[in-house]
């Protein structure tokens, strides 16, 4: 174990003394967590990338001529390691940083890459969120450094509320979700932008649970079949999901579950059959959107990688927007790249992507889907070989999720 | 219903933590891997079903998850067994940490497909609008069987009489000649089958996934701790009072304030401990609930003796 | 009996350590060693503070991440009060706002966890781990919910000492200097009665109690000056990192801090140090290099926990022994021949770990999983040929070792019975 | 008149529906080497147990130097001038010889807890530790861990630790249990040198040791006591021969 030890503090310091910028390669580091619990998500996030790197920029001409890599950080899921993780980033010379999973990780960054940059005006970062939907990352604490390239919680409830707007099935709605942040926004969104737009739907319920700490869902499915709601609201995601379905299957609640995230990594497999007809999720892309490109480009991604799903659209809509704007600023310099990219508008395969430059914050179309059997028709393909798939309900397009943002930006 | 649901949850709880009771007990070892064989069981099982079905899976899995406890016994554990009960406590921490890591590693770190036989998917009779699936019913029975064999070996068998004196008074039965070591292997092997087959029958009615573990890892503690040490009767007790109380917590729409004004007192409005509701707080109930039976008895609910 | 205030080898070795600590920073300039140096100094004073209660008590305990936390967001919230207008003495001297606040809680906790020992004491401390950590996000105005308290430390330029506190270096500075005070501070209360009575209840409560020792007031009290350091390392963090989230609270930090004294060693003061330092390495370099670290971690632990339960400062104790002995030039030529086949062994493990990851994990190169790189060599997974290198060395590493090992082991237990018969 | 050092007064103890210490009425003088003997199972170290709070007393009444210590905690007992020693070697085992006894005099020194004062600079509490182990003739093992002691070396260690606070109540239980005969011969000589002057009460099964030492000496049976006289009266009374050894016309040198 000794040698192991030395053996890479040697390696850990030639990769130090080497770093620099000796590559011909726009380096993008992905700080996400690669070892522990979330490891999963990293994992398929960091394949995502460098497969949308390879086959959509640097197979058709790359950045300037040089490659777009990227390389993974591992932060363990910790915002103390972030920033660590940052750092050591810096030193290797990379300019740009991404990362998506957890608030409290991309808080972390935030903060830390805001204070960098004040403190080392020459060699400032930039960083690319593709996936932590707190609003207040482009609401209070807005930064000129940080780009979302996924629609965050308000703006998702906007758009399913916009559709339960229309659902006159829809009369009593009951809240659940986990015991921090993301759960609390989840719920106050809902009863605020239901109240406004259906006062005669009744919130027969609201329950925080701390997250990941239940085991058995029963009581809270019992309480809610009593409340006699017809629709369940719900931020879970990972094992709180699955297993919020699975006990509403058990005890044969038959409501409907908006969810923000029943399509990430491994749920749809841990919730199996149980969630057929039931599960509703909004995203901005699933495999049966009809598209010209991103079809194939999953398949093939599914078949390179077994027992990873292609999921993230917005990871290859990042990927092409961050090097379009690195042709047009020519330029890898993070304060001229985040101008190219401000207000930038780029056609993706399910419509267009526009980045406001309030707010730095990207408004594209969405899809509400059901978890349904597979059929061949609607339900091309299905997730996570489970035999059941997302088939569309509703497109939301990029105006309707669009609403005003509070960010009052500071610019260098 | 919340009772049953009650009962159900709380009769796993008792499953898992029976074994774990006969190790703390006997061999005053905190099994901190404890949880981790339940896992093992939900995964062996898993992977058995996959080629010759369910039910095989039943019998075999705890099987081998009782030989895989008492190789660990035996090659580990004993040897840390010479440097205090610190060491070997520290060894079924890392243990843990190591099976959690294979698991990943042999079946991902995804949840598995592990789903329940057809023949237990379905109601089987409906309280108060709500179904009551089968399988839980089937996951009861297990559990009471199990603890009916579990009462009669340890009551009709020499072997179980040698354990239940091992359990109150350890160093007695060693004085008396017994081959202790032995025993340990045997007491470390059968708890970890028990905590083997609440895996097998948990694993698919929740979820298969490697964090299953750390899920419920803390919470044996507190069934065993609360029912006091030395005592089967009392797990039971306490794994079915817990089960309860969060049950009926979440059950329970009130607030801290409403609970406050019970005993006359006021919070102020809008703080955020006036906020909280019961449901909320459920699933830290039981450790609010360990700490105060440590604080005024010690010896657990129905504990032979202090640590 | 040496009567000089602080005897002068241990001078020596103290300002030895002070100067290489204040050395590291000059000779490696990257940013990421700093930082890493500056977690390492946060740690050796918490894992110092958890070794009064472990190593010094005998109280194990499973939730000394509370005191450690909780001084962590006190000092954040202080940071935030002060704000910019404080001076850089203001804000250096923040961590102490911590520490009289883990201070705090542990008069507030210590006195329900310290009126039993053992295992009442390690699951009560369990119990309010939990309990505290499942409030922090309960109540997110004091802990900020998920996304934490962040802060700045950075204060105006015009002052005395040009310190802005914002460059990492100079922070690395202040954390050095508290981690001396506070583990100068530690090590002398070893030397004072109560440090001396603490050993004693940890050893023998009972005889304790009949010379007229009130264990429980001194576990107690230890709790609470334990919780003052532990306070101070989380005011430290606080400052370095600028954010701190609800995680610093949960049981992953009280486990790791215990896996860090536990490694370096209970019995010896310097043992956390030593842990400390190794394990924040183990974390931040291994794991930077490889997905498999968690299993390499537990495997080195595991092995730590079977074969030097003494952790890392029994080793060395043991070889210094020896060495004062003149035994340990005997001994050398075994080590060296030992640490071949280890080596040996050791490459094979690692080949078979790193290869299993590889296919089942599926952490290759990213071109399929039909290939890794272990050390800029690609290898491919689908031939035959890498298994059965790597086993290969495995098996030959495990005979090598048998059979060095046995011949090293009787000359082993010929020098420590030598060792010992010195002694007797 | 001063009272006596220790009074017991209509002592029981029982555990569960078993009575182990029934009724027992004894005084200690001041100054005197007071012996308790009895059978295995009279209860003896109970008795012990009940006076330095070890246990928790059923009923009765027991004070120290006049002043009742029924309910006091065993520290408290023990700041009150009563120190004990214990039948099976009670010490600090990871700590030297050294430390053990300092450890023993630090609180009638008056340093409490303090964690203000460096250790080495306290000179009374050295000079003390240092004459005890001179006394006890452990000098030369000063630094010795006291878990690798010799088992006599440990016994003269735990009589150190009892006498070294200075307590003027001294409660020895079995100092000489399991030694051989020279080494019981310095532990008596070391016994008697170190509580001159001192109330002493002690248990003890070696007869010789016991009418060598003893000014009075105590019979306990079945946790009542059937005599306490001087040794000479003690060795004639007809209820103690009878209870001791029913046919035994006198006390000998009895092992057990």
């Amino acid at each position: 174990m000794k040698s192991k030890f030395v053996q890479s503090l040697a390696l850990a310091t030639s990769a130090l003394l080497i770093g620099g910028s000796a590559f011909a390669q726009v380096k993008i580091a992905y700080i996400d967590p690669l070892s522990g619990p979330f490891a999963n998500v990293g994992d398929a996030g960091l394949k995502g990338f460098k497969e949308a790197a390879e086959i959509l920029v640097n197979q058709k001409g790359g950045i300037m001529g040089q490659k777009l890599e990227f390389v993974g950080f591992d932060n363990k899921g910790s915002p103390q390691e972030t920033q660590l993780q940052l750092k050591a980033a810096i030193d290797q010379g990379f300019r740009f940083v991404t990362l998506g999973n957890g608030s409290g990780a991309a808080h972390s960054l935030i903060d830390a890459v805001n204070k960098w940059n004040a403190r080392n005006p020459d060699k400032t970062v930039l960083f690319f969120n593709y996936a932590a939907v707190d609003p207040t990352l482009t609401g209070e604490k807005c930064s000129f450094w940080h780009f979302r390239f996924d629609a965050n919680t308000e703006m998702k409830m906007e758009a399913i509320s916009n559709f339960m707007e229309k659902d006159k099935n829809i009369k009593k709605v009951f809240i659940i979700g986990q015991d921090y942040a993301h759960g609390h926004q989840v719920a106050k969104y809902t009863k605020e932008m239901l109240t406004k737009k259906r006062p005669d739907i009744k919130i027969v319920g609201e329950d925080l649970h701390p997250i990941g700490r239940v085991k058995d869902f029963a009581p809270y499915i019992a309480k809610i079949k009593a409340s006699g709601a017809d629709t369940v609201m719900t931020g879970n995601w990972g094992n709180d999901l699955s297993l919020l379905i699975k006990a509403a299957k058990d005890a044969g609640l038959k409501a409907r579950f908006f969810t923000y995230y029943a399509g990430g990594l491994g749920t749809p497999q841990a919730m199996g059959a149980a969630g057929e007809n039931m599960v509703l999720q909004l995203t901005e892309w699933h495999m049966n959107v009809p598209t010209k490109s991103t079809e194939q480009f999953a398949l093939d991604f599914n078949k390179k990688y077994p027992g990873i799903w292609f999921y993230y659209l917005r990871v290859n809509n990042m990927v092409q927007m961050v090097a379009k704007a690195m042709n047009t600023a020519k330029s890898t310099d993070p304060k001229a790249v985040a101008l190219a990219l401000e207000d930038l508008r780029f056609p993706v395969d399910t419509g267009e992507v526009w980045m406001r430059k309030s707010d730095h914050q990207a408004m594209q179309p969405l899809y509400i889907s059901i978890f349904s059997k597979k059929d061949g028709k609607a339900v091309k393909h299905d997730s996570e070989g489970t035999g059941y798939g997302w088939k569309t309900l509703a497109t939301v397009s990029q105006r309707d999720s669009q609403l005003p943002t509070s960010c009052i930006m500071e610019r260098p | 219903m919340s009772l049953l649901n009650g009962i159900t949850y709380g009769l796993l709880l008792f499953m898992l933590s029976s074994g774990l009771t006969l190790i703390f007990s006997m061999m005053g070892i905190l099994n901190f891997a404890h949880a981790s064989f339940y896992m093992l069981g939900a995964y062996f099982a898993y992977q058995i079903s996959t080629w010759v079905g369910f039910w095989p899976g039943l019998l075999v899995a705890p099987l081998i998850v009782g030989a895989v406890g008492a190789a660990v016994e035996r090659y580990g554990l004993r040897r840390a067994h010479r440097f205090g009960h610190v060491a070997e406590l520290l060894f079924t921490f890392g243990l843990a940490f190591v099976v959690e890591e294979v698991v990943q590693l042999i079946w991902g770190k995804v949840a598995v497909d592990y789903r329940i036989p057809a023949e237990l998917d379905g109601t089987l009779f409906t309280l108060f609008s709500t179904d009551f699936p089968i399988y839980k019913g089937f996951m009861m029975l297990i559990s009471v069987g199990m603890l009916v064999a579990l009462y009669a070996l340890l009551t009709r068998t020499r072997i179980g009489l040698i354990i239940q004196a091992a359990l109150t008074k350890p160093d007695m039965v060693e004085a008396l000649g017994h081959n202790v070591p032995r025993i340990f292997m045997l007491v470390f092997g059968g708890g970890t089958a028990l905590a083997g087959l609440a895996g097998v029958i948990g694993g698919n009615a929740f979820i298969t996934e490697p964090g299953m573990a750390a899920a419920v890892g803390s919470i044996v503690f507190v069934v065993v701790v609360v029912g006091g040490l030395g005592s089967l009767g009392g797990a039971f007790v306490a794994s079915l009072l817990i089960g309860c109380i969060q049950t009926f917590s979440v059950a329970l729409s009130i607030s801290v304030t409403d609970v406050f004004a019970l005993i006359g007192v006021s919070l102020p409005q809008g703080s955020q401990v006036a906020r909280l509701t019961i449901t909320q707080l459920a699933p830290v109930l039981p450790y609010l609930l360990m700490v105060g039976i440590l604080i005024f008895r010690p010896r657990g609910l129905m504990g032979a003796r202090e640590s | 009996m040496n009567s000089a205030i602080f005897p002068r080898g241990r001078l020596l070795l103290w300002g030895g350590c002070l100067a290489a600590a204040i050395a590291l920073p000059l000779l490696f300039k990257s940013g990421f060693v700093v930082s890493l140096l500056c977690q390492m100094g946060i740690m050796v004073v918490f894992a110092l503070s958890y070794n009064m209660l472990l190593g010094q008590t005998g109280l194990l305990s499973f939730g000394h991440a509370v005191y450690y936390g909780l001084g962590a967001f006190v000092t954040m919230h202080a940071l935030n009060i002060v704000g910019k207008d404080g001076g850089p003495l203001t804000t250096a001297l923040l961590p102490l706002v911590g520490g009289l606040a883990g201070m705090l809680a542990g008069v507030l906790l210590g006195y329900v966890t310290t009126k039993k020992a053992g295992t009442t004491f390690a699951m009560i401390s369990l119990g309010i781990g939990e309990l505290v950590a499942a409030s922090a996000l309960m109540f997110p105005g004091f802990f900020g919910g998920e996304g934490g308290v962040s802060g700045n430390r950075v204060v105006g330029k015009e002052n005395l000492l040009g310190l802005t506190w914002g460059p990492q270096v100079e922070m690395y500075g202040l954390i050095v200097a508290w981690a001396f005070l506070a583990t100068v501070a530690m090590f002398a209360l070893t030397q004072t009665p109560l440090g001396r009575m603490a050993n004693a209840v940890r050893d023998n409560p009972e005889r304790a109690e009949f010379v007229g020792y009130d264990t429980q007031r001194v576990r107690f009290l230890m709790v609470i000056l334990s919780g003052l350091f532990a306070g101070i390392a989380g005011g430290l963090s606080a400052l370095n990192y600028e954010i701190i989230t609800a995680e610093t609270l949960n049981a992953h930090t009280s486990g790791v801090v215990l896996l860090m004294t536990f490694v370096g060693g209970i019995g010896f003061f310097y043992g956390p140090i030593i842990g400390a330092i190794l394990i924040t390495v183990m974390q931040i370099v291994i794991g930077g290099l490889t997905h498999a670290w968690l299993l390499y971690f537990g495997l080195f632990f595991l092995f730590m926990v079977l074969m030097a339960p003494g952790g890392i400062a029994s080793v060395i104790a043991v070889q210094r022994n020896l060495w004062l002995a003149g035994l340990l030039g005997r001994m050398l030529p075994h080590y060296l021949a030992v640490a071949l086949p280890v080596l040996v062994l050791l490459a094979g493990l690692v080949g078979l770990v790193e290869l299993s990851y590889a296919l089942l994990a599926g952490e290759g190169v990213g071109a399929g999983d039909t290939a890794t790189r272990v050390m800029t060599m690609e290898f491919h997974l689908n031939t035959p040929g890498p298994w059965l290198a790597a086993l290969g060395t495995t098996a030959l590493g495990l005979l090598l070792t048998r059979w060095i090992g046995s011949r090293a082991g009787v000359a082993w237990n010929a020098a420590l019975a030598t060792l010992h018969g010195d002694k007797a | 008149m001063t009272a006596p050092a220790i009074r017991i007064s209509g002592l029981r103890k029982n555990f569960g529906a078993s009575e182990i210490i029934r009724g027992v009425d004894l005084d200690i003088h001041r100054g005197e080497r007071h012996a308790v003997i009895g059978p295995n199972g009279a209860g003896k170290s109970t008795l012990f147990h009940l006076i330095s709070a070890r246990l928790p007393v059923s009923a009765g009444a027991i004070e120290l130097k006049g002043e009742n210590v029924v309910g006091l905690k065993p520290f408290e007992i023990n700041r009150k001038g009563l120190s004990r020693s214990f039948q099976i070697t009670n010490i600090f085992h990871n700590l030297s010889v050294f430390e053990n006894l300092r450890c023993a005099v630090l609180w009638s020194l008056g340093y409490r807890y303090s964690f203000w004062q460096r250790l080495a600079g306290l000179k009374d509490a050295r000079q003390r530790a240092e004459a005890v182990m001179e006394d006890i003739g452990l000098a030369k093992r000063r630094d010795t861990p006291a878990g690798i002691l010799s088992y006599a070396e440990q016994r003269a260690l735990e009589i150190g630790i009892t006498i070294a606070s200075g307590a003027d109540v001294i409660l020895l239980d079995e100092p000489t249990a399991g030694m051989s005969r020279s080494e019981t011969d310095d532990a008596v000589a070391l016994i008697r040198r170190v509580t001159e002057g001192k109330t002493l009460v002690m248990v003890e099964h070696d007869m010789g040791v016991v009418f060598g030492l003893a000014d009075r000496i105590s019979v306990l049976v079945y946790g009542q006591i059937i005599a306490t006289d001087a040794p000479a009266a003690i060795r004639c009374n007809a209820a103690v021969q009878e209870a001791y050894l029913g046919t035994s016309p006198h006390l000998g040198n009895e092992h057990d």
